[in-house]
């Protein structure tokens, strides 16, 4: 699956997206944060204050409990400030 | 309904115009105006926004048709920038039209408070120092609770 | 704050982007617009309107000031015609431009609520049977209680 | 003083303005009614559904016991329909 980052997750990442594949116990978009925290450093750095970062799966926004699977496109992002 | 997501600046008043020609049954229509300003206490040079272009339209398109269906609107519209505009631009404008004045005010409001949280849509503000990321307010979370009581607005 | 009374067309959209260029410290502005329209339930060829001209223009040169000092607005403004008018013509805009968008929606909608009511207007419904005099809506008195409770609206 | 005629009413009174002079004891917009009606039977039949005319005195909404002492003008007129 794709991995979408915007804003200042963007450029704490220093990239717009990335493929990965974590394993079939990553469940949930919490358990995708941890996963990916575990085996990359600046994203345990950029995923740091977790509270405040939102999620969608495939352009529709969840709750950090939502279940990832089968999803093609996961987007992170800070708090929207459009309008 | 229609939402158009857009980099090109717009001329809001031939869009207005234009809104108008089209909603021959609705007597009020209401226009919200978001434009890039630059004050005193904040001076800026220019607003950059970044977007997630399909979720973008989908959200906006998603508060435009709640809100066709909580208030009685005949027709609304959206038109929202991405990527750098100028002081004086404009942002955003979202046009809704009723038979009612107060359901046209209501409508353009809910979508204006939705789009605000839940568009995803981020702004930079850019100064001779560089650019700087806007925080999200609180009083734009708080702004969405006025749509969530279970009595629907008066109409008039 | 300014209030114009005429007789003559005005292209709303123009009046709306003139109103933009003046505002340079408003970041939201709420534009009423309010058309003749003609349905198929109550289909009319053009819309005569009376009015009592100096106290008109003192009747909403109050609500427009009442609105400037109950909402944080940087402008309001308002263009009201009379006489003869066609299906599609306007018969009156509001604009009010705020730093904060609740007030911009307030302020344009606090005006409408007492124009409807306590400005000296008559409409009368021009069909082939003739003319006809509109009569005063209840639901036109109701909306003015929204401004009655003693905490403001909420500024976002 | 001059009283002035809106919309149905100026059309009942067949004129949209005339010049009265109620005596002294013709204290307030509810009296000069009354006493307008004693005299003027058009003026009578006009103001009948009293209840609904609302007036104001030199661009002044008034109610029906404001005192019209001073007044240069009174206006009549149905309940408004602008906007």
């Amino acid at each position: 699956m794709k991995i979408l980052y915007f804003a200042w997750l963007r450029e704490r990442m220093n990239k717009g997206s990335e493929d990965v594949s974590p394993p079939t116990d990553v469940a949930t978009i919490d358990q995708l944060i941890d996963w990916k925290s575990a085996s990359d450093e600046s994203f345990a750095l950029a995923f740091q204050d977790r509270e405040i970062i939102r999620a969608s799966i495939d352009d529709e926004l969840v709750e950090s409990d939502a279940k990832i699977e089968g999803a093609r496109e996961i987007a992170f992002f800070p708090p929207m400030t459009g309008g | 309904m229609w939402v158009r997501i857009q980099q090109e600046p717009f001329d809001p008043g031939a869009e207005s115009n234009a809104f108008f020609l089209t909603d021959g049954a609705a007597g009020a229509t209401v226009t919200f105006t978001g434009l890039v300003r630059s004050t005193p206490d904040n001076p800026i040079d220019a607003l950059i926004l970044e977007h997630h272009p399909t979720m973008a339209k989908k959200q906006i398109e998603r508060f435009a048709n709640e809100a066709m269906e909580k208030f009685e609107l005949v027709d609304i519209a959206v038109i929202h920038r991405f990527g750098e505009m100028k002081v004086g631009e404009v942002i955003v404008q979202v046009m809704a039209a009723s038979p009612h004045r107060q359901a046209a005010f209501d409508g353009a409001n809910y979508v204006m408070d939705w789009l605000k949280t839940d568009a995803p849509f981020w702004k930079q503000e850019v100064t001779s120092d560089g650019a700087k990321w806007v925080q999200h307010r609180k009083s734009d979370d708080q702004a969405r609770e006025k749509w969530q009581t279970k009595t629907p607005p008066k109409q008039s």
